[in-house]
């Protein structure tokens, strides 16, 4: 069928190296695929989310997929009033019959880079930096925790947190002297789950010699040879997916919930880390990544009781 | 010779000057769309179509512009006792957190009217509450208001934030922000009023809130010109060393006016939250409060200038959404900049026309 | 910096000043109308008029602080365009103004050098500034530290430095704009020997002053300007005061209210031991007692800054006392807020209408409440009825023959004396027990000032008490019962109205007690 | 961890938190010592940020950034000067004016240009001020105390932290030195006594509005070129206030004006690393209140409960002869 997806960004606009970007990617692929035309929108404040997603409602766009929580609210009231529009909403859930909300378990790959950072690290001590602190960023946080304590039981994790509101996800500056600071409590891997922010984690692990750990999108060749890995959430597929199943009248509502098995989070390794990740390394992360998929290691998703097991 | 005190008549001072100053800002604004390579035209018309188009964006208009009254009136009752007040936005965020109490504990029990009355109070009560501390060392402490408010803007975000984090947030909802109110606990929507004009207000949240703000804008009328009270406040406002002469007091007066002041930006909170989210969010004020000052100081802090000042910026704000959804190179930034220039325009150089209208005017005006 | 180059001979006999047709307008006020002066060189010449006649104004034109809209200023003979103050300077014009430019926090050296630092740096000037400095001190007597800072000099000393500043920069011809109203006699007669040995030095004086003594003192021509016009010149030896004080105010003096006995009753405001300090801790008002009584009036002279402004202010309450006493009708009242003061019949008419005693961008009949804006009449609870304040404001400003008789009209736009009425009207019509009045015919016309002081006595006749205070000598003679004289803050004596203008005078310089 | 090292740790971090405090602050303090209030340092900073990163992004050259950073940020006083010099306008007003501007403009402009929801590209290594090491610097780390001082907190630090410092005592020698400081000062005070000595006061206080746009030119470029490597919008956050507030706790004076930059750079640092700690007896505390926490402490300061500052007495009144 004929169809015209649009796509509304989260604040952090959609060059961001991450989670936007990742967004972009999908859609991209779509289009460069199918040669359907989309539209999208890049909300710089929370306020203007709503509206957009309406906008495109309004005007006959479907699907209309608008990745981020942020636009939880504003997804379950405009998708109550078009009911014949297609909707698609990214790390959160909305409730309704024409709604697919797609959820990852970023606790997995949390926990698979954790593992990288445990075994990587000289000191024992690992750093995480989140964006704004919301359980999402908790449930990366937990994840990651896990991953290091199953690589060195005595590893210690400082975990630091941008800040409170959508800025958290803006300021590279606060992310930067956080990694700063957890560098200088001995912490020689930094993971930064915090969008754009995240950006000063890595710039400043790579000015300080450090190793850092990208989020969302593959963000090895950012700083090549600083970055560890990245744990990449793909965003793209359930952008690509979303456009997909509609454009071939497969479009399903509901929860999907995309874990390691469905490669919806996952570690990076490219030319840029390759270096960085030793035989040994990948070794004991790709049996991590098979005992996750068996279920024999259950990772603890910090969202289903709100607490990180200790 | 200097022309600051010929006095210009009414329609002069109160129409030709903020209609020229806005017209100077929407021309600042022009160029920078220009610079930018998209048509300044082509913007101008997708603006006001967007804004006023249809009947939702009519609706969506209004719904700004009566956050915008709130606030400019909570500036201009400010700026009356001479105070400059830039923590408005900081008491509607607050005031936001005594609407939602109250929505949160009456919702279930009564319907909306009973609820209303109550959230009015909560509201404004709260906001009045964060205006308190800045009011009294003003009054008290001589501690420079405009910048005491500024920092309670700061101090109210990280209260707000820690609230909805840690207190009011749903368990397991990602969003930091509280449940959604239930139908007694909402505002709601005036259809019949858009109606009347044989408009469709379709999802617009324009609502009742317009209602409280025009009751608020008469009131302040009430208050600035036909109360004693007011009466004091314009005196302080003027002239504080007159104040001390009559004998007016000015911890009082100041600390008055600011709770009045925050009071009413606090009641901007019904709108935004009772009215549309139908709960309490993070950052839900959006600047209204800072548009309230330029909403003000174009309005002349009278409440019918407001009214047109607060429609005008919401024509902006419904319009500029729009204006960046047709032309996404333009975003919706666009308004702070415009909004900016009506401050510096009817603001700061209100005296840069006005001795060029004495001259056009003088001519014809005396006999 | 030039400092007295010899005159070319051609040059020595033109007039130092022309001034010819200056006109200056401040809005709707015609301060200069077509002004022609004409000072001759090496000569004191006064200029008198009365408060708002446009001295000032004439004098910040010659000294390019303000630009006049028309006319030509000469110099010398030569016609020179002075758009600033440095051309002003440049011109060897230097002027001491009536309220003193100084910068409060720098020393004395600093304000010397201000605008004159004789290079980038400081440290190259400050050397010169001192030697300077020393030599002006030793030629005229003009003694200051150079390192002490402003605020912390008297009054009389801060004028010094002022003229010291003009020294420094190579006046040739000095402007003093009523240099006399802050000083005692005595400090007075000292700056005018200090004048005398400039004119000796072919320096060119300009003097303002409202004192005809002093213009019959010491200047050689006087000018009369009235209401923005230069009305005449006079050789000042061919003059007298009476014909002055004529084309001052452009018609014959009443030097005399009309006035029966006081017929004083139970004394109805009572000081004691009242002590003010200001915000910098020095004392203003020192131990001062006196009491009023019902139908008699007391007058304050002395000085301008000698306490009585706090003094009245303290009493009014608008001033927080440090120590003493006030009663009134034997109940203490030290402390209580003006609101609480009126409500138990005190009165004030203000000595500054501008700030005070008026809100000059209220229309007339908002003025004629302040203060009593509470009061029921205006409207019951928190409610203001315009109505009844806008009747009853029509029947002062007939009472008052306020012109325009239009409360509708913004209270900037009346003339300074109607301004006048507005407040005297205010307060006499509340039908007080007590007044007090601060200057109560400063920047008044004539006609209004007899107006007022017909009031004045009225209320004395209707059995109030009246506490008066002004630095217009011949005021205070006319219209008090008695007289108590201020001095740096205390009350040195009190004489009855009959009394001696000399031993008056001498009083309020501190000398006899 | 070693409470030294924590120390340590924590003031190198307030250093590198204070330096677009403290230029900011002295910016503030050439306007104000003039006579006019400045809010709009908030703006000032912002469109230097804006304008560095863009000039560095586009040359790979952070000298270029700065001096485009500076140059934005003279224009955006130079505005401000016209407002309220030249139209004596209300410089409280026009500063919010120019602050609204600083904040929608940069982003129109980053969206416009860069397509990167209103910031710029990250700008290249090259472009950036990078951290310089000073002779020494590891060889002293094991000297105790003032090893890790000097290696930590001294040394590390790109060049404008040492620019910054330089500063302190460089505005301090322009303001009581020189022919320009006395002058500016004495606007601040009484314009009147320097417009009867012969000299502009709008001159004056025009020049002094540009030595207040060249400082917050460099606060900006800090911001986006040396702590970071990007604008960002708003990324100024707040800071213009902060200095505001730091200008007045330090009474207008330049080496105060230092010391008050770094204690609220301490706390911004502080807050940052007790983030997630708890306290004892206390326990956790919430990071909001080490968020409010200069905020709160600035209206402390305000009310004069340590001291009273007395500003200039011109400021905030536009200087006017005629009525
Ligand atoms: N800067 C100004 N702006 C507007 N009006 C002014 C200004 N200065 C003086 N005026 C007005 O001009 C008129 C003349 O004032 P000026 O100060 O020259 O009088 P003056 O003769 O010096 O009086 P005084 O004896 O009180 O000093 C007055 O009406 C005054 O109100
Ligand atoms: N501070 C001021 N602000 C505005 N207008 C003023 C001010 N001072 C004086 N005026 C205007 O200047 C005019 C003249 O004032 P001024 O005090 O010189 O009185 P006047 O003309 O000498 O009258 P009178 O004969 O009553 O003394 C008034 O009409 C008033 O409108
Ligand atoms: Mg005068
Ligand atoms: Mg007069």
């Amino acid at each position: 069928a004929d169809i015209k997806p649009a796509l509304v960004y989260g604040t952090g606009g959609k060059f961001d190296k991450s989670f936007n970007e990742a967004a972009y990617a999908g859609a991209e692929a779509f289009k460069k695929e199918s040669g359907t035309e989309y539209r999208d929108f890049e909300p710089t404040s929370d306020t203007q989310g709503e509206q957009a997603i309406r906008n495109f409602a309004s005007r006959g766009f479907n699907p209309v997929v608008a990745v981020s929580f942020a636009w939880t609210s504003a997804m379950e009231k405009v998708a109550a009033e078009y009911p014949d529009t297609k909707f698609v909403i990214v790390d959160s859930v909305v409730d309704l019959k024409n709604v697919r909300s797609v959820v990852y378990k970023e606790e997995e790959g949390s926990y698979l880079v954790g593992l990288l950072a445990g075994m990587a690290s000289k000191t024992g001590k690992v750093g995480f930096i989140g964006g704004m602190d919301i359980p999402l960023i908790r449930k990366f946080g937990c994840g990651y925790v896990q991953g290091a304590k199953a690589a060195k039981a005595d590893a210690q994790v400082f975990q630091n947190m941008v800040g409170t509101t959508g800025a958290a996800w803006n300021d590279p500056v606060r992310g930067g002297e956080l990694a700063k600071n957890q560098m200088d409590q001995g912490a020689d891997v930094i993971y930064a789950a915090a969008g754009a922010s995240g950006l000063g984690v890595l710039q400043t692990a790579a000015d300080n010699k450090k190793m850092s750990i990208g989020v969302d999108s593959n963000q090895n060749y950012v700083h090549p040879g600083s970055v560890l890995t990245s744990m990449v959430k793909r965003v793209d597929l359930a952008v690509y997916n979303a456009f997909k199943d509609t454009k071939d009248d497969k479009f399903t509502a509901g929860i999907t919930a995309l874990g390691v098995k469905e490669d919806g989070v996952a570690y990076a390794i490219d030319d840029n880390n390759k270096s960085l990740i030793t035989e040994d390394m990948k070794k004991a992360v790709e049996k991590a990544k098979a005992d996750i998929i068996a279920g024999t290691v259950k990772v603890h998703d910090y969202m289903s009781d709100n607490s990180c097991p200790k | 010779m200097t022309t600051a005190s010929v006095s210009l008549p009414g329609w002069i001072s109160y129409g030709v000057i903020p209609l020229l100053n806005l017209l100077l800002a929407l021309f600042f604004s022009g160029l920078v769309v220009w610079w930018i390579g998209e048509d300044p035209f082509e913007a101008l018309k997708f603006l006001v179509q967007g804004a006023l188009g249809r009947g939702d964006a009519i609706g969506f208009t209004l719904f700004y512009a009566t956050s915008f009254i709130f606030t400019g009136l909570s500036v201009a009752v400010a700026f009356h006792a001479g105070l400059f007040n830039i923590g408005s936005e900081g008491q509607a965020y607050v005031g936001g957190l005594g609407a939602a109490l109250v929505a949160l504990a009456l919702d279930r029990y009564v319907p909306w009217y009973v609820t209303m009355p109550f959230a009015i109070l909560g509201a404004a009560a709260f906001g009045a509450a964060w205006a308190f501390i800045p009011a009294w060392l003003q009054a008290k402490r001589g501690s420079h208001i405009v910048i005491t408010t500024i920092m309670f803007n700061f101090i109210g975000a990280a209260l707000m934030v820690y609230l909805l984090v840690h207190v009011l947030i749903v368990p397991g909802k990602m969003a930091p922000e509280t449940r959604t109110f239930l139908p007694g606990g909402q505002l709601p929507k005036l259809d019949w009023l858009m109606a009347l004009f044989g408009l469709k207000l379709g999802p617009a949240p324009f609502n009742v809130s317009f209602l409280i703000a025009l009751v608020m804008c008469f009131l302040v009328w009430l208050l600035i010109w036909r109360t004693k009270l007011g009466y004091e406040m314009r005196t302080l406002g003027i002239s504080p060393s007159a104040a001390v002469y009559a004998g007016i007091p000015y911890v009082r007066t100041v600390i008055i006016a600011m709770l009045i002041s925050g009071g009413l930006a606090g009641m901007m909170s019904l709108n935004a939250v009772m009215g549309a989210s139908a709960r309490l969010q993070v950052e839900f004020v959006a600047g209204a409060g800072f548009v309230g000052i330029a909403v003000s100081l174009m309005g002349r802090s009278h409440p019918v200038g407001i009214v047109l000042a607060a429609i005008l910026f919401g024509v902006l704000y419904q319009g500029g959404a729009d204006l960046s959804f047709e032309m996404p190179n333009i975003t919706r930034d666009m308004i702070v900049v415009i909004q900016g220039l009506v401050i510096l325009f009817a603001g700061a150089l209100e005296y840069m026309l006005r001795p060029a209208l004495v001259r056009l005017y003088q001519p014809f005006g005396r006999t | 910096m030039r400092k007295g180059e010899p005159l070319s001979l051609d040059t020595a006999s033109l007039p130092a000043i022309e001034l010819v047709g200056i006109d200056k307008r401040f809005g709707a006020v015609h301060a200069n109308k077509n002004i022609n002066l004409t000072v001759a060189k090496g000569s004191i010449h006064g200029i008198i008029g009365e408060n708002g006649a446009g001295k000032s104004t004439l004098m910040s034109i010659l000294y390019g602080f303000y630009q006049a809209d028309q006319g030509e200023i000469r110099i010398s003979g030569t016609p020179v365009a002075i758009r600033d103050s440095q051309a002003a300077i440049t011109a060897g014009i230097g002027m001491v103004h009536q309220h003193f430019m100084l910068v409060e926090n720098f020393t004395v050296l600093e304000n010397v050098m201000l605008g004159a630092e004789g290079g980038q740096l400081l440290a190259k000037g400050v050397t010169g500034v001192r030697r300077e400095l020393k030599r002006l001190e030793q030629d005229y007597g003009l003694e200051v530290d150079p390192d002490a800072v402003i605020e912390e000099l008297p009054v009389g000393n801060q004028q010094r430095v002022e003229i010291l500043k003009a020294l420094y920069r190579g006046a040739e011809i000095l402007i003093l704009d009523e240099p006399t109203g802050v000083l005692t006699p005595a400090e007075a007669d000292h700056l005018f020997r200090i004048l005398q040995v400039l004119r000796d030095q072919g320096k060119t004086i300009i003097l303002i002053t409202h004192k005809l003594r002093e213009i019959m003192a010491i200047t050689d021509t006087v000018s009369v300007m009235r209401r923005g016009e230069m009305v005449a010149t006079r050789k000042t030896a061919e003059t007298t005061v009476e014909e002055l004080a004529e084309l001052m105010v452009g018609r014959r003096v009443l030097l005399r209210v009309e006035k029966s006995e006081a017929n004083p009753g139970a004394v109805l405001l009572s000081v004691r031991n009242l002590t003010v300090k200001d915000s910098r801790g020095v004392t203003m008002v020192d131990d001062v007692s006196f009491d009023v009584r019902a139908g008699e009036i007391v007058g304050i002279a002395g000085v301008a800054g000698n306490g009585q402004s706090e003094l009245l202010e303290a009493i009014a309450g608008i001033r927080k006392p440090t120590s003493g006493e006030i009663f009134i009708e034997g109940k203490p009242v030290q402390g209580a807020d003006p609101s609480r003061l009126r409500a138990l019949g005190l009165a004030h008419i203000p000595e500054d209408r501008h700030h005070m005693g008026l809100v000059l961008k209220f229309e007339e009949y908002e003025n004629s409440i302040l203060g009593y804006h509470r009061d029921q009449r205006y409207g019951r609870g928190g409610m203001l009825d315009l109505e009844a304040v806008r009747k009853e404001a029509e029947e002062k400003i007939a009472k008052y023959d306020i012109r325009p008789p239009n409360p509708r009209l913004r209270t900037a736009n009346f003339s300074g004396g109607n301004q006048q009425k507005i407040v005297v009207a205010r307060e006499i019509e509340r039908d007080p027990k007590m007044l007090i009045i601060g200057q109560p015919t400063r920047g008044v016309d004539i006609g209004a000032i007899e107006f007022i002081h017909r009031r004045i006595i009225d209320t004395r006749d209707a059995g109030k008490a009246v506490l008066l205070v002004s630095v217009e000598l011949d005021e205070i003679r006319s219209l008090s019962d008695r007289i108590l004289v201020m001095f740096a803050g205390r009350v040195v004596g009190e004489k009855t109205a009959e009394a001696d203008e000399q031993a008056l005078g001498l009083m309020m310089a501190g000398i006899a007690a | 961890m070693e409470y030294f090292d924590i120390f340590v740790s924590i003031l190198g971090s307030a250093i590198r938190l204070s330096i677009p405090l403290l230029f900011t602050a002295l910016a503030g303090l050439f306007s104000e010592r003039a006579g006019i209030f400045d809010i709009g340092l908030e703006g000032k900073m912002l469109v230097s940020a804006f304008a560095a990163a863009c000039v560095a992004y586009l040359t790979a050259n952070p000298w270029l950034g700065l001096l485009a950073g500076i140059g934005v940020s003279i224009v955006f006083s130079l505005v401000h000067g016209f407002a309220s010099i030249t139209n004596r306008g209300n410089q409280i007003v026009s500063g919010v004016a120019l602050n609204f501007v600083a904040a929608g403009l940069t982003v129109v402009l980053a969206q416009a240009w860069f397509g990167q929801g209103g910031r710029t590209p990250q700008v290249p290594g090259e472009g950036r001020f990078a951290p310089i090491i000073l002779p020494g610097a590891d060889a002293m780390r094991d000297v105790p105390v003032i090893g890790p001082l000097y290696a930590n907190v001294i040394s590390g630090n790109n060049i404008l932290t040492y620019i910054a410092f330089l500063m302190v005592p460089l505005s301090w020698w322009v303001l009581y030195r020189t022919r320009f400081g006395l002058r500016l000062r004495a606007a601040g005070e009484n314009p009147g006594a320097v417009d009867t000595a012969g000299i502009s006061v709008t001159w004056l206080r025009y020049r002094a509005l540009i030595v207040t746009g060249f400082l917050a030119g460099f606060a900006g470029t800090y911001l986006a070129i040396a702590q970071s490597a990007a604008f960002i919008n708003n990324m100024s956050a707040g800071k213009g206030y902060i200095a505001l507030a730091a200008l007045i706790f330090a009474k207008w004076k330049p080496v105060p004006v230092m010391f008050a930059c770094l204690l609220f750079g301490f706390l911004d640092a502080f807050a940052n690393f007790m983030q997630g700690k708890s306290l004892p007896w206390i326990g956790e505390v919430p990071v909001q209140i080490f968020q409010a926490l200069p905020y709160i402490l600035t209206c402390v300061l305000l009310a004069g409960f340590i001291g009273v500052a007395r500003p200039p007495k011109a400021g905030g009144v536009p200087y006017t002869k005629e009525r």
